[in-house]
């Protein structure tokens, strides 16, 4: 029975792992370019920040709460990170990164101290705080942009950098997925995350300080944001008040793709970045492998309502062998 | 007697109009076993929840060592040493059992890093000393209540806890299992640990507790030793009366048989189920907690779908896994579970008591709330519910006059077969009476009475025929005659064979 | 919980009260016809996906592909205008379609049991994907003028435009429907407690999957509006209008959870939302203040029942 | 289709020609006139610098200047502005039009009002406007950029478009002279394998670059006839291996894209000067609320410091030829 408990978890993120096995392979013998080293580089870094998002995403989801906010967290963060970059050419890349994270920490703090302390439903709040921080974006950018020009080489040098062939992003959002994926694993805290979002009520009966487990879910999902978006600014260059619109829908999809339960409780990290990974990769794929640019959405849509059903079926089966190894494993006998 | 671990003094706590306790003290005294004796709803959870920080009370104290120490949330009473089985179980279904086990307090490594492979030993230690083989890797997800509750036990004995806190741990388990939990508990008072115990089976109380106290609708109304008193003593202590008073069935003739199961069968619930209910006729559910009787209820009415077998009304085959057809061909369902499955607690009284009738209370599609109404003032009358008004909330009723909220819906329905699961779980005495009364006028009337329950009492009392159900399976049939307390718990227990 | 009834009614008041407020502040200006037409017109399609959008969100569930099938009936117009059919044939068969986009989010949520959220984020994708196969990048705009106007002009004799009546008719449909008929109160009773409800004999399955029909029927209905009105039908129309629908329902004061909320109170958010809109804009204040106040009467919207209760209530339980 | 509303009995819509009433291209230039500036989107960094030139020529004229405008470029997300502007009494909208069709209505019920339109950068239908201020002439700007590829990848080779969304009205018409263009003899060396919309996102651009060089691997140029396009593919050229292999032109700011002229990513580069767009623009507004021109053609009007401008076919103004950016003039420029 823990067998195949333990088989079916893994599986869930083997079988993401399999399907963008099969998506890349097939690509690639229609077009061989498709696993060259600069095209899986640049599928790498097309799905980084996403999979970053994803990452801190899945720290609320897991909590039983979702943050709509994080697109405009992003955009908010990318723009005053920017901005800060073109006004201080001598910042350091390091400075840079850690301020778009602190706004994005910001962002979170107001986030789950709305949530915990209201103790309101965290798609209301993060709905409306995604307009209230757009609008500060507006406010900021007076409809300005800052350009690659006017930002510091070195902070570009960043973005489009590589160590030993792996793009700095890259190896940015692996570096979170792993310290994420080993903290939900081995710490405390981490586990008192799953706790609540599998059953609320027994949570505070065990002793764990629900609310402010919360509060830090939304700081941490805050703060990667910031710092996606302090990212998004050294890869693209150019920043406007718009950056990030609409990203919100894209990571819960990517989360849930990754078999991050929407009503909280299971689901790990890895598997959400391979979410990401995978809907940017097919996305890629439909691109390269000549698919009319109106037809991929559909067949994006499309691959997606399969996932979360073909996981829905899984899930079911592993409740029914469940309830049966009950009955046959009897309990007195 | 030595001094107290943990004390509460004139504690009261109310959930609005209901006064769950009022004016309750109580010690707990290392080494000693201290049982909270009472009907249901007598507030013997409550108080419980006042012991974990779950609830703060209104007023009076709590004390630790002697000294006031307000607990602001269960933490707090943690770090104090208490430990708490609660009555329902609490588990994180997603979590394995060793997590469930150990959640906020596993064992760590170098780093604070959850030390996993001593934290799974531990807890197969733990499930190794009550007895039961369970893998700490598995989820908590799809295990039987029996199982729930032994994972809860083992949660509490995973402590170093100088208090530990039991609301019926035993509710769920067999003989077995009990008389193990016993040993654990007999060494932990070796070991100067304070136990308060809460069951409804007042053998095990004398087997285990030296002192009880009894509290009946909130109130402490007996404290003392047990030496030297008898079960029949705290029984009157407990219901404040007499007991044969309160079970009114009148003797009716069992008419033709309106309902019919053949030989029902839900993969890993119940098995091969076959029985027959009259008009006129009450015919009991009895069985432990987790023998499958409501299940079985559910199944019939079409909740849930049967596997194999088939469910006739008046001789006509009902279409499976639909309520809806369930109710067309006449059964009525008060599920056992009000405040999940009986009640929406946020709508008015009124809308609650027409929720199964709303085609009947609509003209033109057009829902008429004076009908509507008109029904819901009718009922509450005839059952006696007290409320301010019709408009009002269910969530703010007492449990009893929730209860009898459950009943006015399907009774207004005018039902053929009604089907009553756990009818009196937490109502008060009036009440319960009540629905009895109501039950056996029912059966006068011709009606059909599936009534189910873990009260033998209650069983004993208002069944014309009992089945005694058993790991799924019918276990017995009793006749009114031949439906002694002995031959239920033999049945119930799976050590006799159906008659 | 009979305070947080109170706190609740007491939001929707208030919302009438700001609404109030807000007409009288925007003065001679907000008050004329012509300001009122536009306004009317402005709200138009949000108002009309909030109605049946409501009754989702009351039963506990989402919808946030509304405006992707939007998108996708005003695709389908513009396609089947293209074709050379009549228009009286395409408008019915793109609410027919628009209806079907409904019955395939209801079926995956009811008979496979998957998240609402979830299913619709896929469809939000789906239905806009299946826009942009049907009409690509072009625009057909040559829709004709003795149905365009009816995007454009007021009821002969009124200041109300065309969709506003249709919106004042429907919402009047959804309000009885809502509130006064054995499907509302079935709806309600799903939200607040799904199980209860299944054990009191309503049919859930049946009556969120009708309700999901219906939204979809009515997003497609507000495609035709929204096409009509700008008379130029596209694939990328009311691309993110989901989240302000959303936004306005919410608003109204319905409980994301499900069973609480009232369809008057969500027309009233929708009217507060477009009429500060208008009043802010004519005062010439900047966008970005317009979409802050956005989130923050949101913030307020959610919080101030909840804060409403505890000050109440005074008290501190799980 | 028997006897319905079809696309057939419907007909041809007329096309009215603004301005039949008579000019007097004496008239006082009216000062204190009260001008609305409405952008495609407020956020767009483009058309702030477009703005500065709208508030530059309404200092000069003394006229009350506004800008407002919707913060996404949708096609319906103008029309509110422009009725907000008509119960404003604004005596000019100058607009940059997210979609020629949708705005239509709210023009055509402003202008009954007595508002004056003039349009720039993104035309509507010529019936709801007075006058369009065209940023280039199509033709000339469209053989400019095929020129300036030609140059780029030696004469011959595949190349591939990179255009912004796919119903934007002004890079459809280029697209439309290129292709004319290109079948002349001397471009016969060039082959077009594939339009790509980057829908002016500068992520989705940068992507849709990324998946032009995947898909075609004898791709020689990457024609971007889009700021945001340009500057996109810039970067990605300039930070991935194709850098020198791979030719870019197209239409794109100094300010944006200086960075890859000096890296020599980008040859050279075409644009006019967005500012000079909206004086223009906002000239032409003032020239007709002062019933200097009507919008026909062969009427003229002063522009400023920017000297005399005639109107031309269907009530169309050019600003001018385009200016060319290469290494050695892209520093003299700061927009
Ligand atoms: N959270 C609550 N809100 C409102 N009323 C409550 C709440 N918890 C308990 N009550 C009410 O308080 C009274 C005492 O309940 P309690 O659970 O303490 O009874 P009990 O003695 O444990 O009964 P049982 O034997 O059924 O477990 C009951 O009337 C119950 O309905
Ligand atoms: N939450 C649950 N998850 C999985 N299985 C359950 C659950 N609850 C009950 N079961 C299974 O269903 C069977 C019957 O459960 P249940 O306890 O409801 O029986 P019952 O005889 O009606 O008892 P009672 O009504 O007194 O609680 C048990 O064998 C148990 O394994
Ligand atoms: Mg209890
Ligand atoms: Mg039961």
């Amino acid at each position: 029975m823990t067998g195949l408990v333990a088989r079916v978890g893994r599986v869930r993120e083997l079988g993401i792992a399999l399907v963008l096995l099969l998506v890349v392979a097939a690509t690639a013998l229609a077009n061989p370019r498709f696993v060259e080293a600069q095209n899986v580089r640049d599928l790498l870094l097309n799905a980084s920040i996403i999979a970053l998002l994803a990452v801190g995403q899945t720290v609320v989801v897991i909590t039983w709460n979702v943050d709509l906010s994080v697109g405009s967290v992003l955009g908010l963060s990318a723009f005053l990170t920017a901005e800060l970059a073109a006004a201080n050419h001598g910042v350091p890349v390091v400075v840079a990164l850690l301020a778009g994270a602190l706004v994005g920490l910001g962002c979170g703090v107001l986030n789950g101290a709305i949530v915990s302390l209201g103790k309101v439903p965290s798609l209301v709040v993060t709905l409306g705080t995604l307009y209230v921080f757009r609008g500060l974006d507006y406010l900021v950018a007076q409809g300005n942009q800052v350009n690659a020009g006017d930002l510091p080489p070195e902070l570009l040098g960043f973005g489009g950098g590589r160590v030993l062939g792996v793009p700095n992003l890259v190896l940015i959002t692996l570096l979170a997925v792993l310290v994420a994926a080993y903290y939900l694993r081995s710490y405390r805290s981490g586990r008192e995350l799953y706790a609540i979002g599998s059953n609320p009520g027994a949570a505070v009966l065990a002793g764990i300080p629900v609310g402010r487990r919360i509060f830090g879910a939304f700081a941490v999902s805050g703060a990667v944001a910031g710092l996606a978006g302090a990212l998004w600014t050294t890869r693209y260059g150019t920043v406007d008040a718009a950056a990030g619109t609409g990203l919100e829908l894209q990571v819960v999809a990517a989360v849930v793709v990754g078999g991050v339960a929407i009503f909280g409780g299971s689901g790990t990290v890895v598997g959400a970045a391979l979410g990401a990974l995978l809907l940017s990769t097919i996305s890629s794929s439909l691109a390269v492998m000549g698919v009319p640019a109106f037809w991929q959405q559909a067949i994006t849509g499309a691959l997606l309502l399969a996932a979360i059903t073909v996981d829905r079926i899984v899930s079911l089966r592993l409740a029914a062998a469940l309830r049966r190894g009950t009955a046959r494993g009897g309990h007195d006998g | 007697m030595r001094p107290a671990v943990l004390s509460v003094r004139d504690v009261a706590k109310g959930f609005g109009a209901v006064r769950a306790l009022s004016g309750v003290s109580l010690d707990l005294v290392p080494g000693s076993a201290h049982a909270v004796l009472g009907e249901n709803g007598a507030g013997k959870s409550t108080l419980i929840k006042v012991l974990a920080g779950v609830f703060r009370p209104d007023s009076g104290e709590v004390l630790v060592d002697g000294s006031p120490r307000p607990f602001a949330d269960p933490a707090d009473a943690r770090a104090a040493g208490v430990a708490v089985i609660y009555q329902e179980p609490t588990l994180f279904d997603d979590l394995s059992l060793a997590e469930n086990v150990f959640m906020g307090r596993q064992p760590l490594r170098a780093g604070r890093r959850i030390d996993t492979k001593a934290m799974h030993a531990a807890t197969a230690a733990l499930f190794e000393r009550l007895g039961v083989r369970l893998d700490p890797r598995r989820p908590a997800k799809g295990l039987s209540i029996a199982d729930q509750q032994v994972v809860e036990i083992a949660k509490a004995l995973s402590f170093d806890a100088r208090v530990i806190v039991m609301d019926e741990p035993t509710a769920a388990l067999s003989p077995v299992e009990v008389a193990r939990l016993f040993g654990v508990a007999r060494a932990l008072l070796e070991q100067d640990v304070a136990v308060l115990f809460v069951s409804h089976r007042l053998d095990e109380v004398f087997e285990l507790c030296d002192h009880a106290t009894v509290l009946r609708d909130g109130e402490l109304v007996w404290s003392g030793p047990l030496a030297g008193a008898t079960p029949e003593d705290m029984v009157r202590r407990m219901v404040g009366r007499e007991l044969s008073a309160l079970f009114p069935k009148q003797d009716t003739v069992p008419g033709r048989v309106v309902l019919e199961a053949r030989r029902l069968t839900r993969e890993g619930v119940f098995t091969d189920v076959s029985f027959e209910l009259r008009a006129g006729e009450i015919v009991a559910l009895a069985g432990l907690v987790g023998a499958g009787r409501s299940e079985v209820a559910r199944a019939v009415f079409g909740i849930d779908r049967l596997d194999a077998g088939e469910v006739r009304v008046d001789g006509r085959p009902l279409r499976g896994g639909s309520p809806t057809s369930a109710m067309a061909a006449g059964i009525g369902f008060v599920p056992e579970d009000r405040r999940q499955q009986g009640l929406v607690m946020s709508g008015s009284i009124e809308g609650n008591v027409g929720l199964a009738s709303l085609g009947a209370l609509s003209r033109g599609g057009v829902l008429r709330r004076r009908d509507e109404r008109a029904l819901a003032a009718d009922w509450a009358v005839k059952l006696r519910v007290k409320f301010a008004r019709l408009s009002d909330p269910v969530g703010v009723l007492s449990g009893g006059n929730q209860q009898k909220v459950v009943l006015a819906k399907w009774l207004s329905r005018n039902p053929s077969v009604l089907i009553v699961d756990e009818p009196t779980r937490g109502i008060d005495v009036g009440a319960k009476a009540e629905v009895h009364r109501l039950l056996s006028e029912l059966a006068a009337e011709g009606v059909a009475v599936l009534l189910i329950s873990s009260e033998l009492p209650e069983v004993l009392g208002m069944a014309d025929r009992v089945l005694v159900m058993h790991e799924g399976r019918i276990a017995a049939e009793l006749s009114k005659e031949d439906a002694t307390e002995e031959a239920v718990a033999l049945a119930a227990t799976g050590r006799a064979v159906r008659s | 919980m009979g305070e947080r009834l109170r706190g609740l009614l007491r939001w929707e008041t208030a919302l009438v009260f700001l609404l109030i407020v807000v007409a009288v502040g925007g003065g001679e200006t907000f008050l004329s016809g012509q300001n009122l037409f536009y306004l009317g017109l402005d709200v138009g399609e949000i108002a009309l996906i909030a109605l049946p959008l409501t009754l989702v969100v009351v039963s506990g569930e989402i919808d946030l592909s509304v405006a992707s099938v939007l998108g996708l009936s005003s695709a389908l117009m513009g396609t089947l205008w293209n074709a050379g059919l009549p228009l009286e044939t395409i408008l019915p068969v793109v609410v027919v379609v628009g209806a079907a986009c409904g019955a395939v989010n209801g079926a995956l949520v009811t008979y496979l049991g998957l998240p609402s959220l979830a299913v619709t984020i896929g469809t939000l994708a789906l239905y806009r994907g299946l826009a942009l196969v049907l009409l690509g990048d072009t625009a057909v705009a040559d829709f004709p003028a003795s149905y365009t106007q009816f995007g454009t002009t007021p009821v002969p004799g009124t200041w109300l435009p065309y969709p506003t009546a249709l919106f004042l008719v429907l919402a009047l449909a959804f309000a009885v429907l809502l509130h006064a008929t054995p499907f509302g109160r079935a709806t309600f009773a799903i939200g607040a407690n799904t199980e209860a409800a299944r054990f009191s004999g309503i049919r859930v399955k049946r009556t969120k999957f009708v309700l999901f029909v219906i939204t979809g029927a009515v997003a497609a209905l507000a495609g035709i509006v929204y096409t009509l009105r700008f008379s130029s039908a596209r694939a990328d129309n009311g691309t993110g209008l989901e989240l302000a629908v959303v936004a306005a329902v919410l608003l109204g004061g319905v409980s994301i959870f499900g069973g609480k909320g009232t369809l008057g109170g969500v027309i009233a958010g929708v009217l507060l939302l477009g009429a500060l809109r208008n009043v802010l804009i004519l005062d010439d204040v900047s966008t970005e203040t317009l979409t802050i106040v956005t989130g923050v009467l949101l913030l307020i919207g959610v919080l101030a029942p909840s804060v409403v209760a505890r000050v109440a209530t005074g008290r501190r339980d799980p | 289709a028997c006897g319905g509303t079809t696309k057939d009995s419907a007909g041809a819509q007329q096309n009215q020609q603004g301005g039949s009433a008579t000019a007097d291209p004496n008239a006082k230039l009216r000062t204190g006139l009260k001008v609305t500036y409405l952008p495609k989107q407020i956020n767009n960094p483009y058309f702030t610098v477009v703005r500065n030139g709208v508030q530059q020529a309404s200092g000069e004229i003394q006229a009350d200047f506004k800008a407002t405008g919707p913060s996404d470029a949708s096609a319906s997300s103008q029309v509110t502005y422009i009725n907000t502007a008509a119960q404003q009494r604004q005596d000019a909208l100058v607009l940059a039009a997210n979609d020629q069709n949708a705005v239509a209505p709210a023009l055509k019920a402003a202008r009954a009002q007595g508002m004056k339109v003039v349009t720039l950068d993104s035309d509507v239908a010529a019936d709801a406007r007075d006058v369009f201020v065209n940023q280039v002439d199509s033709s000339e700007i469209a053989v400019k950029q095929v020129e300036l590829l030609s140059q780029a990848v030696g004469g011959s080779g595949e190349f591939a478009i990179l255009s912004a969304t796919a119903n934007a009205t002004n890079q459809n018409t280029w697209i439309g002279v290129m292709k004319q263009e290109l079948a002349k003899p001397r471009y016969s060396g060039l082959k077009l394998v594939e339009i790509a919309y980057g829908n002016d996102d500068d992520q989705v651009s940068f992507q849709k670059t990324q998946a032009l060089l995947q898909a075609h691997p004898n791709l020689k140029g990457i024609v971007s006839p889009t700021t945001v396009g340009l500057a996109a593919a810039g970067r990605y050229l300039s930070s991935s291996e194709y850098k020198g292999k791979v030719a870019l032109t197209g239409l794109g700011t100094p300010n944006q894209m200086r960075a890859y002229v000096k890296d020599d990513t980008v040859k050279a580069f075409a644009l006019w000067e967005p500012a000079k767009l909206g004086y223009l623009a906002t000239f032409a507004a003032a020239a007709l609320v002062s019933g200097q021109i009507t919008g026909a053609e062969g009427q003229g009007f002063t522009a400023g410091t920017l000297g005399k401008y005639t109107i031309g076919k269907s009530g169309e103004v050019v600003l001018g030829p385009p200016t060319v950016f290469t290494k050695d003039n892209v520093d003299k420029f700061d927009f």
